[in-house]
């Protein structure tokens, strides 16, 4: 087997370091060494979503990145998305939007919802669906995760 | 004196409160089963069968289990002998001998991705590359996938001791055939020859996949007081705990299941594959032990739901009014006799009211994994030809798809093919709402645009349920049950205990046990939960308010208990004076013993959920897709306690429905094998493939529940295909006899039909 | 997944240099979003996974008006269609760039990754031929070009020899008179392998004729394909629905699919003429816009 | 008396008879009685003392899962249904 490295990474705004193997993927470090099993494993080749984490920005399938490419990156994950107790509009829009029913796949909506709106607070139902379509979900059918989204962008640009 | 509110008007039923778990959801504290992190926990990995039929000859563990990092390795060899016994399982009955050889296979393989050994290793990564190291030898057998190639008598056989089952009698020779169904109601030829029309069309389905985002996972922890803890995502804890001890052959009280939350079940998480493997694998290692399956292993090896032949025909007089059917259905079962053949008999006419019928269903062994319940499991297929039939027939009298529906609607007293009479339903009041909907009023042009509609019929079940409530110095109270919540259950659960008692649902904390806190309770499946473990958290309420009722007459107010009076608002009243719950129950909390109340409730009669729905689509003849432009949904929901998570059930159950009809299947090799067992390739739905979903909730009272709650979780999914391919048909003149009813296929028939015209 | 060693190099001689020490047992990791899950599904096996990333020219992503695009193999697909000159110039590289899978695959895919995979279904392939992009190699011998049309040579094939890096690929400078779209089918709308493919890029002449085009497609051959035949017939054309419709006939002669669960021999070669109809009108339509 | 509706799928057992009267107080009485008109419908209806699984029973169409010692009274119509569950 080879050789565990040393990582030095930024995780939700606090410095983190942790050890790997080379083939551990970005997700099993985050669950398995880290404890922060917010993000899912749906699928593990890319194709759900449901493991979306932001690597320097952009939103990205932890699945599909090594633990050791994130030397020096800065990780967001759904566990970062509140500040302290307060809850990010977009997760108040999700609970009071009834936008999750068995939520497996709602913190990698949550991330990369989040990542949209950032960029574009007042994203279209189509961007919207353009952008989260590489995020599957099976409960809802997608309606009241859309107008979530929607609901969360107008908030989001009240309180600026 | 308890004053029943029956005058429909609620407090807190029909508000949509944040759901109890909704921030530990939002958050990533939510412990799903492939969270749970127990000391000195091994992972495991099951190795699988890479062909589609076999003997297994011989199966050399040896140098997995001498890799470092492996703990210990597993076949059937290891497991105990079930024998031949039929177990009830609530929801169904199961023969443990197949029970056991879907877990891991014994003779023989019946389907690719059929688990043969299980390692225990240090991590995953050890665990996989060890189980590759196990050498099975087969004996490859000729297989089957096709239901009708299955049924011949010179087909494959997969079980050399299956007969066919007829209501009791057993066919003299062995047959991939399980089971023959046959029902009938008036004189079938009596009743075609009262008709002036009759269509008759061959249908077939493909196999499809509940789909769920979670893969199945298990945690199991033989503990050193010889009891087995299991942490699993299934939609029974109950039915896991007793799967898990029969086929392991221990007592059922040794087995304690802790249901984690679940990352969606539709019917696929019901039966057990994981746990009495992590079980087994714990005994032998002394360790804990978890599994998640990888995504390949969900598509090939769980669910999925049956692939069909049917051939229907339908006849009706010139004035659109149905008068016979008949029905000959084939419904794959996978590798073990599957239970969706007798449903998919009952449900093929159940929308209408039709003097003469006669179904034939047939349950059939095929190479693929053995078949689970999917969301109404057998009804969807049926209804794709059904419904098809009826448009047909409105077509040729002139008649309007709608009209031929409330013409022939099944109501209150219509006598199903199985025997029964409806009790009062809600399909006449949906179709009504349908001709009242903005959707139905509006027009839809452009060329190559049309409109279809579809009614669908689901039982819902009751079956057992429990509730305990415990109340709290300051008059909370906590609910404890025993169904996983898979999609807000515990608030709608909550919400109805709140509205007998006259608090709020924040006053109210609803939890989930294990199987050792709460009462037996079935599965969350078969649209029972909100009906009847809401009925359980009701009657609890009751019996906490009885006791409250004779407590506050001995230690409130010194009268008898009959000068109490229970207002219909929760409020206690005595003379002139009133107490509301909480203020009375912090009072009796300081005088005597604390409030404890339970319920065990086991409804037994469906709750018969319909719905119909409406859908535009357009179609690109030069490529055959099909574009869903706008959809509404409209269902029976009885009383909707929480009306946003009703329209979640009917638009996710649609867009399943959608899914089904439009692109997803199972593709196989020439082998037999499964050839797309990847998201990427099974192609459910994105976001970007559908409208909103509209939806309009339609309330006829259940009279077997005291909100008139009814299943809806089902439903939904069984009428999409149906009224996709009538809408596709308006669009292009075009009949889909197969699902799904995928770009190359609509494209083909679209092709074949121009040059023939 | 089988363990493997890994090293992030930041010059292009140490990477050349690794992956001449391990030859075949070396991956080399872009984006990642192919590599990964080929080697945890025991497609490819690695001894070492070299992740590219590191090195400035691989990066690199630079337009000028003389010399066209400079992009580095390893810059993701995000970077193309969120660079609005870019996006402009080169309207089917950012067409294909935003459908390879989804947002969360596109910050990582690279083109220069989608074309060492050299998927015939690849979906930047087409572009890059219809842009006429020259591929920048270097290996222990010195560096070389090869044009984006010959890179591929069969399904997850191609010409990199043993101890070969893609670098840069560079597309020519485009002026206002030409544009290009790329178009695949799929049964869904996003996340999909395509059935088939097909990217145009047309030039108009002075006379509002079709002074110069070039169709190439995917998913209907061993390799993606410069349909040149189709391409040749539209120069000197008016840029009508019946020359596009005829492109796209003479497109299906360098088709030669296969069945799969994907699609018909016969369903594929249909959408060969879809597609390149359809591209090389709405290469038209920018056109018209921009100009 | 109570009237039995005999399963379709054993109407060769009953020589086409389709429905019964039979003077019973349960389900279990129901069987026995068909059981004396028409020997050897109770091993179809039955697995040995228990209702055969995969089956229950209706009473005025409300299904019941007392199965043989559900009780049924005088005017009650019987029918054997297949049991269901659902997803």
């Amino acid at each position: 087997m080879a050789n565990k490295r040393h990582v030095s990474t930024t995780i939700n705004g606090e410095p983190k370091e942790f050890l790997c193997a080379p083939h551990e993927s970005l997700l099993e470090v985050l669950r398995d060494n880290l404890g922060l099993t917010g993000s899912k494993e749906g699928c593990n080749n890319g194709n759900c979503g449901a493991c979306t984490v932001i690597l320097n920005g952009r939103p990205v399938d932890s699945c599909l990145v090594l633990g050791v490419e994130v030397e020096g990156a800065e990780v967001e994950t759904v566990e970062g998305i509140a500040d302290r107790n307060e809850l990010h509009p977009v997760q108040e829009c999700f609970l009071e939007g009834a936008a999750l029913q068995c939520g497996i796949c709602t913190p990698g909506f949550l991330v990369a919802s989040k990542a949209l709106l950032e960029k574009n607070p007042d994203a279209c139902e189509h961007t919207i669906r353009y952008n989260l379509a590489g995020n599957l979900c099976r409960c809802t059918g997608y309606d009241k995760i859309v107008r979530a989204v929607q609901d969360a962008g107008a908030r989001m640009a009240e309180s600026n | 004196m308890i004053k029943n509110n029956g005058n429909g008007e609620y407090r807190v039923l029909g508000t949509r409160p944040v759901r109890h778990d909704g921030a530990d959801k939002v958050t990533g504290k939510a412990v799903y089963t492939a969270d749970v992190q127990l000391p000195g926990m091994l992972r495991g990995f099951i190795l699988r069968s890479p062909i589609a039929h076999g003997r297994i000859k011989s199966i050399d563990t040896s140098a997995a289990k001498t890799t470092p990092g492996v703990h210990a390795v597993i076949t059937s060899a290891d497991m105990p002998d079930v024998g031949d016994k039929v177990a009830d399982l609530g929801e169904g009955a199961v023969n443990l001998k197949y029970l056991s050889g879907n877990v891991l296979a014994q003779d023989k393989v019946l389907y690719k991705g059929h688990a043969v050994a299980a390692v225990a290793a240090v991590d995953i990564h050890v665990a996989e590359e060890a189980a590759k190291k196990i050498v099975v030898e087969y004996e490859e057998l000729p297989s089957v996938t096709w239901v009708l190639d299955a049924m011949q008598d010179d087909a494959p056989l997969l079980h050399e001791d299956l007969h066919t089952d007829s209501m009791g009698a057993k066919s003299e020779n062995p047959s991939n055939i399980c089971t023959h169904m046959h029902f009938e109601k008036g004189d079938i030829e009596d009743g075609f020859a009262q008709c002036d029309i009759v269509v008759e069309r061959e249908f077939k389905t493909a196999s499809v996949h509940q789909g769920y985002i979670e893969p199945h996972a298990s945690v199991g922890d033989w503990n050193e007081d010889g009891r087995l803890r299991i942490w699993t995502a299934t939609q029974g804890s109950f039915t896991a705990r007793q799967q898990t001890a029969e086929v392991l052959q221990i007592p059922i009280s040794d087995v304690v299941v802790t249901p984690c939350e679940i990352g969606g079940g539709f019917g696929g998480k019901i039966a057990v594959y994981l746990e009495p493997i992590v079980g087994m694998l714990s005994k032998l290692s002394g360790r804990p032990v978890k599994i998640s399956m990888t995504r390949a292993d969900v598509f090939e090896a769980t669910g999925p739901t049956p692939g069909s032949y049917m051939k229907v025909k339908l006849g009706a007089t010139s004035e659109g009014k149905l008068v016979a059917g008949e029905a000959w259905l084939a419904y794959d079962a996978g590798g073990y006799p599957g239970g969706m053949i007798g449903p998919g008999c009952m449900c093929v006419f159940s929308c209408y009211d039709i003097e003469h019928a006669v179904v034939d269903g047939y349950d059939v062994c095929v190479n693929k994994p053995n078949t689970q319940a999917y969301r109404a499991p057998g009804a969807t297929q049926v209804a794709f030809a059904t419904e098809q039939l009826v448009d047909e027939i409105a077509k040729q009298i002139g008649m309007c798809p709608l009209s031929i529906r409330q013409l022939n609607a099944a109501k209150e007293g219509t006598v199903r093919v199985d025997g029964p009479k409806y009790p009062p339903v809600g399909l006449v009041e949906c179709l009504d709402a349908l001709e009242d909907s903005d959707h139905w009023k509006s027009t839809l042009e452009g060329p190559l645009r049309g409109r279809g509609i579809a009614a669908g019929f689901w039982f819902g079940c009751g079956l057992k349920s429990c509730a305990t409530v415990t109340v709290n110095h300051d008059g909370t109270v906590n609910l404890l049950e025993g169904s996983t919540d898979i999609g807000g259950s515990r608030t709608s659960l909550a919400m109805q205990l709140a509205e007998v008692l006259g608090i709020t649902s924040d006053d109210v904390n609803p939890m989930v046990g294990d199987t050792d806190s709460v009462g037996y309770t079935d599965v969350t499946g078969g649209s029972r939960v909100t009906f009847a473990t809401g009925l359980a958290a009701y009657t609890a309420g009751r019996d906490l308010q009885t006791q409250m009722i004779s407590r506050a007459a001995e230690e409130v107010w010194d009268c008898s208990p009959d000068e109490v009076t229970l207002e219909s608002d929760g409020r206690f009243t005595h003379n002139d004076e009133s107490k509301t719950f909480k203020e009375l129950a912090a009072q009796l909390f300081k005088h005597g013993e604390p409030l404890v109340a339970r319920a065990a409730v086991s409804p037994e009669n469906p709750t018969n959920g319909f719905g119909v729905h409406v859908a535009d689509v357009e179609v690109d003849p030069e490529t055959g897709k099909v574009t869903v432009l706008r959809y509404t949904t409209i269902q029976d929901a009885g009383k909707a306690v929480h009306p946003s998570y009703v329209e979640g059930q009917l638009q996710g159950g649609t867009v399943q429905g959608i899914g089904w009809a439009l692109n997803e299947e199972y593709f196989y090799h020439d082998n037999d094998t499964v050839a797309n067992a990847s998201f990427l390739d099974y192609r459910m739905p994105t976001m970007l493939d559908l409208p909103m979903i509209d939806t309009i909730i339609v309330e006829a009272a259940n009279p077997d529940h005291p909100y008139g709650v009814r299943g809806v979780g089902e439903t939904p999914i069984v009428p999409p295909p149906a009224a996709l391919a009538n809408a596709i048909y308006n669009a292009t003149g075009t009949r889909m006899e197969q699902l799904p009813m995928s770009p190359p296929v609509l494209w083909k028939q679209l092709q074949t039909e121009s040059t023939e015209a | 997944m089988k363990p493997f060693d890994y090293a992030s190099p930041s010059t292009i001689q140490e990477a050349t240099a690794l992956l001449e020490q391990h030859g075949d047992n070396a991956k080399v990791l872009a984006g990642g979003t192919d590599i990964i899950v080929q080697l945890r599904e025991g497609l490819r096996d690695a001894e070492i996974v070299i992740d590219v990333k590191k090195i400035p020219e691989l990066t690199a992503l630079d337009l000028c008006s003389e010399n066209g695009l400079t992009l580095g193999a390893s810059t993701p697909c995000c970077d193309v269609y969120e660079t609005p000159d870019v996006a402009a110039a080169y309207p089917a590289l950012a067409d294909s760039a935003h459908i390879v899978g989804g947002w969360q695959i596109q910050s990582r895919a690279s083109v220069g990754g989608n074309l060492c995979n050299s998927s015939p279904a690849a979906d930047t392939i087409p572009s890059l031929i219809a842009h006429n992009a020259t591929c920048l190699i270097e290996g222990p011998s010195g560096s070389r070009e090869v044009a984006a049309q010959d890179f591929c040579t069969a399904p997850g094939r191609n010409v990199l020899e043993a101890g070969e890096l893609l670098v840069t690929l560079k597309l020519p400078a485009v002026s206002d008179s030409e544009s290009s779209a790329y178009e695949r089918f799929i049964p869904r709308n996003e996340m999909d392998i395509a059935v088939a493919g097909a990217a145009s890029w047309i030039k108009l002449g002075d006379e509002g004729n079709i002074a110069a085009a070039r169709i190439a497609l995917s998913a209907v051959a061993a390799t993606p394909q410069f349909a040149q035949e189709a391409s040749e017939f539209l120069v000197g054309k008016a840029p009508t629905e019946e020359n596009f419709a005829q492109a796209g006939e003479l497109a299906k002669s360098v088709a030669s699919p296969i069945d799969d669960m994907r699609g018909t021999v016969e369903y594929r070669v249909n959408l060969v003429g879809v597609l390149v109809k359809r591209t090389l009108a709405t290469a038209l339509a920018r056109i018209q816009k921009d100009g | 008396m109570v009237t039995v509706f005999i399963p379709a799928q054993l109407k060769e057992m009953t020589g086409g008879v389709t429905s019964v009267e039979v003077d019973a107080s349960n389900i279990r009485q129901v069987v026995e009685q068909l059981e004396q008109q028409f020997p050897g419908i109770q091993q179809r209806l039955c697995d040995g003392d228990n209702l055969r699984s995969g089956l229950q029973v209706s009473i005025d169409s409300v299904m019941t899962s007392r199965g043989l010692i559900a009780k049924v009274q005088p005017g009650n119509e019987v029918h054997f249904v297949p049991a269901f569950g659902g997803g």
